[in-house]
């Protein structure tokens, strides 16, 4: 099964295909690299950026307003903070001009901790991406849902920020996409840029298929009675892992996958609370002005008389970055011990 | 408006001039769209001080530059036409364009008839998509962030449109300036961006020589290969023709050129700093009436009556527009999305 | 009575003379200006930076490294989002040297609506200044506390970021500033700079004394049983008259100003809610990830059980953007009418 | 190791070279810095290979412009000593200036005895407040926006300290660079900045000719009225007369200087490409060490035996560092605040 890369790339080429895509780009986005982390490999479109992430997002802003497709990179999220001006810019440019101008561009970023990133590689951005109105953000935690949040992506009008968690890149799925050969050796044969001299390498597209995800649907992984846990990206799995495990406890927790961050699926989350009365938001933003206490507010606002606990929050700690050493990393963002650590407290809670 | 610019452009009596270097009608029409881009930005300032608006800002002062480059723009919508990334001075382009004035008003006054933000945005703060004007936005500089986009865009149509930004001396000091040079002089990848900066030597109260240590702005192009040159901005006439050698070298070459301009600032940086006329700086629309008549093409009598016409057309329109609705409070959910 | 901005320009005058401020900044900050809200007319240590915030940020960093005390003006806080990863360095480069390297710099920055300043002047930046680690957030409401907070600003060791609320710069305090004149005219003729020329002008600073208002404290600016009203900024003093309004009705509402931002004064709210039972909110940023958000998740993890009401969030409308006219604003923030009403709502559950 | 460095520029054999416009004990001072980083940057490299680390970027190829750039600086705490605005690839500069070698290994390992941040950066991101060096940052090019600011403080002071910048070459397409030059040339405001790019003509995988329409970044100066100058930085003589040049011009004018050093990159990028040596570059140490042979200087048994010694020494190190303890989970609050 194609690991969450692949399953971009193969977005990318279908979009590129099929839904107009007409440029890729980015820092080393195009060849030889095709991307830090592969997911532009051998598509038609990619190009080599300057290293300048306000002229990428500027670019990306013109392309769409002359009737182009863009699918702009920013190599880190760590490296898009000095564009949050364009990024909302972007977000208010339908809104001020009365509905005159849209915007349809694809930004994606890879995010979040997981690989020994230190203070620049490991930034969350789901709480500033969050605070931008006029944007819609997904974050995929599987290689199917990426595809197919990349193509709804890439069909938008409006600005869509695509989260990438960048320790679940390289990770398989356990659903095939449509056209995917059954065999990872053969698919990555075909769409993995090979090692040494590139220039005459194109890569062998299967015939992938049309599968959409679309924005704003949330997905339940896990079905479960006495707690609702609701988290996306790289702390999903380790969500679905603990509820796995706490299972084995006698504790049924629901787990939902988010998915789309906004809008979000608020009828997903309020009937799986209305059903356990627990809730657990799970993500690795830092905690304060968080995405998830949003999420908790409008619980309690909305659900206070039916919450038979109060609602928790799990995120990342309030520091200036995450440490290099593995022990600084561990301790600074959700680990599965945590995130059950969590769920056991909340499942325990007397009402 | 079209109309009325085509009425100043035939006029009654032209006499032939052989001195200028441009034609008498292009010169009446000129001077026709200068004359109400003046008493539009006149009529603005008004309305401010009566409290029909909350703010002013724009462009008396850069006429003579600003109406050459609007006659020059190919205009129309999507790549193959020109695309606009204008600051907030640009009204006499927008003019020269064709556009009608009462948007200006209606803007003024944010009425839910704004054409260009409903009521949304300040004074100035064009937007026409069926002309590719893109939102000017208050951020000084992004615009030049953007331009490369729709001219990467126009390049690959091919066709001789290109991309037209405008901002001015002091936003050259942020990064955005320079991202626009580097973006657009890519080896190979070379851009049709006619990249345009009004030096008035004033940021709000900072004068140029204060915080920039560049002699001339244009010569800030020179090291990425892009051509360039500093231009009277006050003159009409050598920016028409400056211009349209510039507008000519990016049509057919699909290559970046730098225009600075030499222009004034004529009634202060905005509504916030009083805008009150200074008779400090040189006053492009009054050298060009005197030149007009010095060659016989206006008498003062005939500048006077248009003046007269103007303003009390753009009088009644201001009438108009003060008994306009305003944007109802529930529209702020309208157009979050497309 | 002194009003805002003449008491942040008394302080910064304090704060050249006995705190060793070397360097008052920004955009139109220095001479004939003295800033476009007149903060900085007079003192002896402003100039006028460039047009470019990410500069102004830079270069308040290294005047800090090398041992000046700037005090950087950024002219809009609609202006500082080019400018998000410099503040994110600054607030990291003591954590990220391992304690070596500390920032003693000030950002102020006006910001919120109230002025008619459409889209770009009208921003709010609580929510964002409060999910960048390794600052203090600052944020007064009236003149006495703005001098008070600008003189602990100028002694910290750490970068602070002190929030100018626009709409009140202008209003008088009740209270007189140690050492400002009683009379209001004597006082704008010796320190508010003349229309017309100034070249020759110098402003006569009364002797102002010392008066800090410590960094993490809050301030309960009325006293109440039925229910907490925790603010800052400009709607404080709507939420105050608010309370006095509802107070004719019977409601007796607890009104708190929070002045710190970060570290917030969670003692005096917590007290506070343990009386009321019931909280609202009250701030004008936009309302997903907003920082009233953090406290109201703060509220309800730690205080549940003694909530006797659904904890309220009243913030600003997720909108690209505040429109220009009237009722587009006065739809779009928080406005004393709306408090009132989310007031009395939530004094009217019963538990 | 400033022990050693001294060892090796005072070596047994010297013979006196009128060829050479520098004198052998600074020659050979050079050439022993310039081995000492090169081995310390291949050390990192195997700790990486060897699982003792979790990223590696440096300077290997860099050595023959940092090590005269080090011996130039002006060390100390404060604004009377020169402030350092470092990029990742500095190492040799470091050692040049006297630091030991060791500290390099504890980053790279992440051990809470890490002297630059306590196991919480990545390797080559030195930050050592005695001697001003401001902590590296991973974003690219914000250090050239912040090196005004000590810039200013140095003026301010009078004497002789200067600031010194350096990044790369892909990185100028930031604004930050532009910025830089901006606030170091305001008219009467010129400050004291070295401005440093080193080009390896790369970024990442992106070539520069490919996204850059700058011939040479040193003309980039030019509209600003600083002094610029692109050099060979793969010669250690001609970087060391250069810089001096370029150090006294700041020091006595108290006014920005431009130096574009061309070097080369020789391990890739960092460890996300691989770090393997490529012999598609000049390798400025090999050269430099053929040269102090021709000229006698230096004999291939003596340079082989001082490239042992060092290994050896930093295997050791290495050794030591690999029992070191690593930071303690609770100490993530450590340092938020001063
Ligand atoms: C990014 C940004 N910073 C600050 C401002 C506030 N501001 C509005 S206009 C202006 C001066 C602009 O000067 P210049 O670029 O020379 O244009 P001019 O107004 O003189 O035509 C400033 C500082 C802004 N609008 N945007
Ligand atoms: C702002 C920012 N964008 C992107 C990156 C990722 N990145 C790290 S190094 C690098 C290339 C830098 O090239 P150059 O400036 O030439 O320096 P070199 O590494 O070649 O010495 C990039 C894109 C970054 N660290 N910071
Ligand atoms: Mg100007
Ligand atoms: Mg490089």
């Amino acid at each position: 099964m194609a690991n969450m890369a692949q399953a971009i790339r193969m977005a990318l080429h279908y979009a590129e295909e099929n839904l107009g895509v007409t440029d890729i780009f980015g820092e080393d986005v195009g060849p030889p690299l095709g991307g830090v982390f592969t997911c532009t490999q051998g598509l038609k479109t990619t190009w080599n950026s300057p290293l300048d992430e306000r002229g990428i997002i500027g670019m990306a802003m013109g392309l769409a307003m002359a009737g182009q497709r863009p699918v702009a990179e920013i190599q880190f999220c760590d490296y898009i903070y000095n564009t949050i001006d364009l990024l909302k810019l972007a977000g208010n440019t339908c809104w001020s001009s009365n509905g005159q101008w849209n915007l349809p561009l694809v930004v994606m970023t890879p995010v979040g901790s997981g690989i020994r990133g230190s203070l620049y590689h490991s930034h969350s951005f789901d709480a500033t991406a969050t605070h931008i109105p006029g944007w819609k953000i997904v974050m995929p935690s599987t290689p199917l849902d990426a595809y197919g949040l990349m193509l709804a992506a890439c069909e938008e009008k409006n600005p869509v920020m695509f989260l990438k968690p960048k320790a679940l890149l390289r990770i398989k799925g356990e659903e095939l996409i449509p056209g995917e050969p059954g065999d990872d050796k053969q698919l990555s044969k075909a769409i993995d840029a090979p090692l040494g001299d590139r220039s005459a390498w194109k890569a062998q597209w299967p015939a992938v298929g049309k599968h959409v995800v679309r924005i704003g649907e949330a997905k339940t992984v896990r079905a479960g009675e006495h707690l609702t846990v609701v988290s996306y990206g790289r702390t999903l799995p380790l969500c679905a892992k603990a509820a796995a495990t706490l299972a084995g406890e006698g504790i049924s927790a629901e787990v939902i996958d988010l998915r789309t961050l906004w809008p979000y699926d608020w009828a997903a989350i309020s009937a799986s609370i209305k059903k356990t009365g627990k809730v657990l938001f799970v993500n690795e933003d830092t905690e304060v002005t968080n995405f998830g206490e949003h999420l908790l507010r409008r619980a309690t606002e909305e659900l206070f008389y039916e919450l038979l606990a109060p609602p928790k929050l799990l995120a990342g700690k309030f520091l200036p970055g995450i440490g290099l050493a593995d022990a600084l990393e561990m301790a600074s963002v959700p680990q599965q011990g945590d995130i059950e650590t969590a769920m056991r407290a909340l499942a325990a809670q007397a009402p | 408006m079209a109309r009325e610019a085509k009425k100043f452009s035939r006029p009654a009596l032209v006499t032939h001039s052989d001195a200028l270097p441009l034609d008498s009608a292009l010169l009446l029409s000129m001077h026709g769209h200068m004359l109400r881009a003046r008493c539009l930005e006149e009529r603005l300032i008004a309305m401010y001080k009566q409290g029909h608006g909350y703010f002013w800002i724009g462009g008396p002062g850069e006429e003579a530059f600003n109406v050459p480059l609007g006659l020059l723009i190919k205009k129309g919508q999507g790549p193959a036409f020109d695309f606009l990334h204008f600051h907030y001075r640009q009204s006499a382009t927008l003019l020269a364009m064709g556009e009608p004035t009462i948007g200006a008003l209606r803007q003024m006054k944010n009425t839910a008839t704004d054409p260009y933000s409903g009521g949304r945005n300040f004074a100035g703060h064009f937007s026409k998509r069926e002309w590719n004007v893109a939102p000017v936005t208050s951020p000084i500089e992004v615009q030049y962030a953007m331009a490369p986009g729709t001219a990467l865009a126009q390049k690959r149509l091919g066709g001789d449109a290109i991309t037209i930004v405008t901002g001015g001396d002091a936003g050259t000091a942020e990064g955005d300036f320079a991202s626009c040079l580097v973006w657009s002089s890519r080896p190979g990848q070379e851009l049709p961006v006619l990249i345009v900066v009004t030096n008035n030597r004033w940021g709000i109260s900072t004068p140029y020589g204060q915080v920039q240590g560049v002699q001339k702005i244009s010569d800030r192009a020179v090291a990425f290969g892009i051509r360039a040159k500093t231009i009277d901005g006050n003159d009409p006439i050598s920016s028409y023709l400056e211009l349209k050698e510039a507008f000519e070298y990016v049509r057919t070459e699909r290559k970046p050129y730098l225009v600075e301009a030499n222009v004034s600032r004529l009634y202060g940086h905005s509504s916030a700093s009083g805008a009150n006329m200074t008779t400090a700086e040189a006053d492009c629309l009054a050298q060009f009436e005197a030149l007009l008549q010095r060659h016989g093409l206006l008498t003062a009598a005939k500048a006077k009556a248009m003046r007269e016409e103007i303003t009390e057309q753009l009088l009644a329109e201001a009438r108009l527009v003060r008994d306009e609705p305003q944007p109802d409070p529930s529209t702020i959910f309208d157009h979050i999305y497309a």
